[in-house]
């Protein structure tokens, strides 16, 4: 069985059933208890858990971070909320030099399960600082987890999955996707594996592998081609890009030969080179044409609408580019 | 630490028109914030807007004891520090309408208003995101040996920031000429003060770099700008950095569409009187006549009217714009990053299509 | 802020078998550290490592009244806390010789010594690390209603970062049982304490965040212990955290191999006095025989002896180990990570041939 | 003409040439002034500049680069030491949010002249939270400028642009470079040009990309596979990784047809990454094999020197691949 409900709704299910579970599952953030977090997203669980196990806190992301990894090591769960996931700029040492490191730098005595909750992406002209995809940073960091829900679904099962993970764990949410509604099943134990994508769509002419909003972007994309234009395109839902899984990369290179790898996270640098370099050093056999590659052009993201909308990959320049690659091997 | 919360005092004849100027700045900065409230509702404003209603005394009273060559830097709530240090309210205004002849070219938006012709080194859309630029702008006087002088406002949320600890020690131990004004207005978005410190006055804190700190009435324009001009003052004759802090009340939501689900009608209403224009009227008394007060009010109004009307009529920013001025020299398509950049614009550009509704903003 | 540098009192009857237990465990630490030194220079330390000799009260004193399951979070300069805590000589000796029998299996070194199976969080080594470990180890304690303490070590440098900051007022608002213990030895790396601070005493900036604090003679352990205690309970009983500064001094350079050109031998030869060791000694007077005195270092001796031939006769961790134990679950080759892990061993395993030098540590 | 000199001369010849030049320049970090720095990088310099312009400073990471912002803004020319590059974590939002996007977000109205310089990579057993190589997350970061010397030469020339950019300049110099000697030349206007690469050795079989140490371990791949297996192998020092000298990559695919690329950097989610999707996009038909990819292991870097070694690539592994390629396709 499953219902429709909101993105918004399958975090605050994940976050009420997790912590019915599991005394040890604590939130803190700013403006989460009183505010119920600035996306709606923690709405109700002061009620039902009390300020201590959802507690507002000081303009402090270091300490936020900080002690969260702390309190992991004491055994808690703690998830940690970051606002706006720019923010995170303001603890990286807490958790790339703490959280990712302790276990594997003391050998293996202890873990660390932290989730960091932080909603990333672009929407309505937030601006430079308010608008930002780092979840490359993280895949590059050893040690973390990195994981990015496409619809209420995965919000639901990746986020649980997270708070169980006994790992350091990223999860972020676009700020877009709130109110979005989507299917959930009702199973209090649907849980998505860290770590294994999933083919949403099948085709053969191209593979989409993306992530994160950008699937919503790229399934339409598909059904375009596919009205239009009769071309057929898979497309693959990464769910974590860390780990990654590679296996399903290469599946989909085998079944077409043609590539676009896209995301909404800046093009130049991002995780969308580590899947390309994967497929050209991996995959190179099976590759028909070049794999085009889709970000965020190489600017900070512009206050006006107009320019906002103009440098991210949307339906229309993943369907182009879908499009080109299969004229051009045809 | 200096106490300075004394009741209104009647004013000197040499204060009066030292005190007109602070009122008209005052109401200039309302009547903008007023009109910024009403076109974001009306959807003509994207993105977020934070108003600083009620603590106009602040940026009034320091921006009046500055020179142009002075730095500040802002937060997200800068309206009143930029429009006080001295900025066309035009700018500002096609700014927040996201237009080209926007002060940021419409790239920044009311989180990241700047002007550098006027030392206002922007708003921050990062909490305590000012003090490195005060401290670093601060020791660029000193190194350069002129006179000018580094002010950050914040709020007091952002003192339990490490930003703020670090640079303030930085601004003690090298003497800086820089000012730190904390608005304190009891709120860090939902939070009160007592929730996220355990402290009575913030300028305790400074006791611990070393730094002589005073707390002023934030309502009183007049006390601002003394403190002020006395911490200026210092700044200059090469004393180092003075603590400032303005006991203050923000008297609408965090940003435009606050449901203020954290505090009641009720504690807005007792702080009414606290509005420091009316306090600054009520001080000049007699010798500011009810006529008078409207024609700040009419030539305010007209000044936001005429910098509505030139936003309105400024043109949207062409989409190139969006490619352009990440770097310096990047316009040149010779340079690799200005290839690079204009290949992206060719790549998006054909698939722009409709320009997005402004929306009302999300909470922030 | 409550001073207590008296002058050395002498021992009540009661207090002399607790300053016997102080004083070989300060003994132990200097006997390993001085075996640290050797060994380092001996060329059979790889890394950095840093020692607190001459601090070794502070230490001794704060652990002295902590239990096992209490948590610590020390500093680079952290061999002296993780012994106090009651960690294995052995497992410590071998980590520093980077061997498969360390306690962290060779991958952590001087840096990143920790034994959870006493609440030692690790040494760090970024400065101010500690103190975010702290704060959520003490909130765990508070949120699973245990009466554990946590205590962050951490030196004058570290209180000039941002989470030292961040985390004491954290730990203030929210009550949270933790030390945080100072130890002012007046110098980070190469300066001084009054080139990096405008105040003399660090614990005043604990009045900023509500923490009441003391200031301790860091060369008394048993003053440090009294402070400790008193601290500890105030935690246990749910009144919150406690600043404790204690003044002391590094004798040796900041790491093994430190030129220390930034003062002059006099200065530290003038500070030879303060040895924690003999000032103990000298207090327990005739309850102490010289023979007593004598068999506390042999015994340590003969413990660091056995370490070091318990570290030496240890393997060197397999070439495996560097691809496992970055994430829990990862050496199931069937897990994504796993088999990626697996891949790269496989990669780089063949060309790997030389072991290098272990090095003498470059500057740091 | 030119001297033979170590790497650490070369960084303080153009720090005194580029302080000499312009009085705005001045430079400020933890331990410079007293003690010279900790790999010596700074000294000699307060002798003749002074203490102001030579600043030690308390350890407060994130002030540094805040007021080395600030201070830029304000007209200066700030280069700020971080210690050890590992502490970039603790400067973050004042690099990626502050110094990156202030000039772009506020209509070009200022520019950011600051240089950062950072000891970073693997050497000596300094342990996880001292030995990472950062350079991709700012890559990935538009608004800043990353440069990455290979040899001294590289050192004078590129630190002497990084100071005079106008932009946010990251300078990485590794570690175990510094006491290595090489030429440089005499000529006070030396520059390198920021955002062009260098052919370090031609060679018609395979091309090896990288910068920084790896350069010199690139070499002596290629040395070793002319001379035992007359396998001839074109070798590029890419000296900035932003910008990137895409055309000069694009030359070696053309010139090769096969790519190895390299660096100390993790490798998932590495600059390899982007270098190997931009061939794979743009280079496609002038490969004849898969690009490898080589990088350190994807594990925070080990204390243990056995462990140490055994989790980056160096010399025999980049020779294997490229051996690897050229066999596959002779
Ligand atoms: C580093 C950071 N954390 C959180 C936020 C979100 N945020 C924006 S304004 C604000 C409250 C700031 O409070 P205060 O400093 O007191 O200023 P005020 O809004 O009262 O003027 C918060 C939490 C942010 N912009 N930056
Ligand atoms: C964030 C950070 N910055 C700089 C360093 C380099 N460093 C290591 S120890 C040290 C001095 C620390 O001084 P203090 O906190 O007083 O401790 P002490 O060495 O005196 O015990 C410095 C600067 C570091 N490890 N981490
Ligand atoms: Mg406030
Ligand atoms: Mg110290």
């Amino acid at each position: 069985m499953a219902r429709t409900i909101s993105f918004t709704e399958a975090t605050l299910e994940a976050m009420r059933e997790e912590m019915r579970r599991d005394p040890m599952v604590f939130l803190m953030g700013e403006d989460i208890a009183k505010q119920g977090g600035i996306f709606g997203q923690f709405k109700g669980l002061p009620d039902e858990f009390g300020i201590e196990r959802v507690r507002d806190t000081p303009i402090s992301e270091a300490a936020l971070v900080g002690a969260g990894v702390g309190a992991a090591l004491a055994g808690m769960r703690p998830v940690v909320d970051m606002h706006f996931a720019d923010f995170i700029t303001c603890s990286m040492d807490e958790l790339v030099n703490q959280a990712a490191k302790l276990r594997y730098m003391f050998g293996e005595q202890c873990t660390v399960p932290l989730t960091l909750r932080a909603p990333d992406g672009i929407t309505k002209s937030a601006g430079a600082q308010h608008s930002q995809s780092l979840e490359n940073w993280f895949v590059h960091t050893p040690g973390l987890e990195v994981v990015i829900p496409a619809n209420a679904r995965d919000a639901k099962g990746l986020l649980k999955s997270a708070i169980r993970s006994n790992n350091p764990t990223l999860y972020f949410e676009h700020k877009a996707l709130f109110p979005r509604k989507g299917e959930v099943p009702d199973d209090e134990d649907f849980l998505i594996p860290i770590g294994k994508a999933e083919t949403m769509r099948e085709g053969g002419d191209a593979a989409i592998i993306t992530y994160g909003i950008t699937v919503g972007r790229a399934l339409e994309a598909a059904e375009t081609l596919e009205r239009d234009e009769r071309i057929a395109v898979r497309v693959v839902n990464l769910r974590s890009v860390w780990p990654l899984d590679y296996a399903a990369i290469a599946d989909a290179v085998a079944a077409t030969h043609r590539v676009v790898v896209a995301h909404e996270a800046v093009r130049v640098g991002g995780v969308g080179g580590e899947i390309a370099a994967f497929i050209a050093e991996h995959c190179f056999d099976d590759l028909d044409a070049p794999v085009i590659r889709l970000g965020a052009a190489h600017v900070p993201v512009p206050f006006a609408p107009v320019l906002q909308e103009a440098m991210y990959p949307k339906a229309p320049a993943i369907a182009a580019a879908c499009r080109d690659l299969v004229r051009k091997v045809r | 630490m200096t106490h300075t919360l004394t009741p209104d005092a009647p004013l000197a004849d040499s204060e009066i028109s030292l005190a007109r100027a602070l009122l008209q700045m005052m109401i200039r900065v309302r009547v903008l914030e007023e009109g910024i409230e009403r076109h974001f509702l009306a959807g003509e404003i994207p993105g977020f807007a934070h108003l600083s209603i009620g603590q106009e005394a602040v940026a009034a009273g320091v921006c009046a004891a500055l020179r142009r060559d002075d730095y500040i830097a802002s937060t997200h709530r800068g309206h009143g520090h930029t429009l006080a240090k001295g900025t066309a309210m035009r700018a500002m205004v096609a700014e927040l309408f996201a237009r080209a002849d926007g002060m940021c070219r419409g790239k920044g938006g009311s989180m990241h208003i700047a002007d550098f012709s006027i030392g206002m080194l922007g708003a921050n859309g990062v909490v305590a995101g000012g003090f490195g630029l005060v401290a670093g702008a601060a020791l660029a006087a000193r190194l350069r040996k002129t006179d000018q002088v580094a002010v950050c406002f914040f709020g007091d949320g952002a003192t339990n920031r490490g930003p703020f600890h670090e640079n303030l020690n930085l601004a003690a131990i090298w003497n800086l000429p820089a000012l730190f004004v904390l608005e304190n207005n009891h709120y860090a978005s939902t939070t009160e003060t007592s929730e996220t410190m355990k402290i009575e006055d913030v300028a305790i804190r400074a006791d611990g770099y070393g730094i002589p700190s005073q707390i002023v009435d934030g309502f009183d324009a007049l006390a601002v700008y003394y403190a002020a001009g006395e911490a200026v003052e210092r700044a200059r004759r090469g004393e180092g950095p003075t603590f400032i802090e303005c006991k203050t009340y923000r008297v609408r939501g965090h940003y435009i569409g606050d449901p203020e689900r954290y505090r009641t009608k009720g504690e807005v209403e007792a702080h009414k009187s606290d509005d420091p224009i009316v306090r600054l009227q009520a001080r000049l008394g007699p010798t500011l006549s009810q006529q008078e007060f409207e024609e700040l009010w009419g030539t305010a109004k007209s000044e936001f009217a005429d910098a509505l009307a030139f936003a309105r009529a400024s043109a949207q920013p062409e989409t190139g714009e969006a490619f352009r001025g990440a770097y310096e020299g990047d316009r040149d398509p010779e340079t690799p990053h200005g290839a690079f950049a204009v290949r992206e614009e060719a790549a998006f550009a054909p698939f722009f299509t409709e320009v997005p509704s402004a929306g009302t903003g999300s909470a922030h």
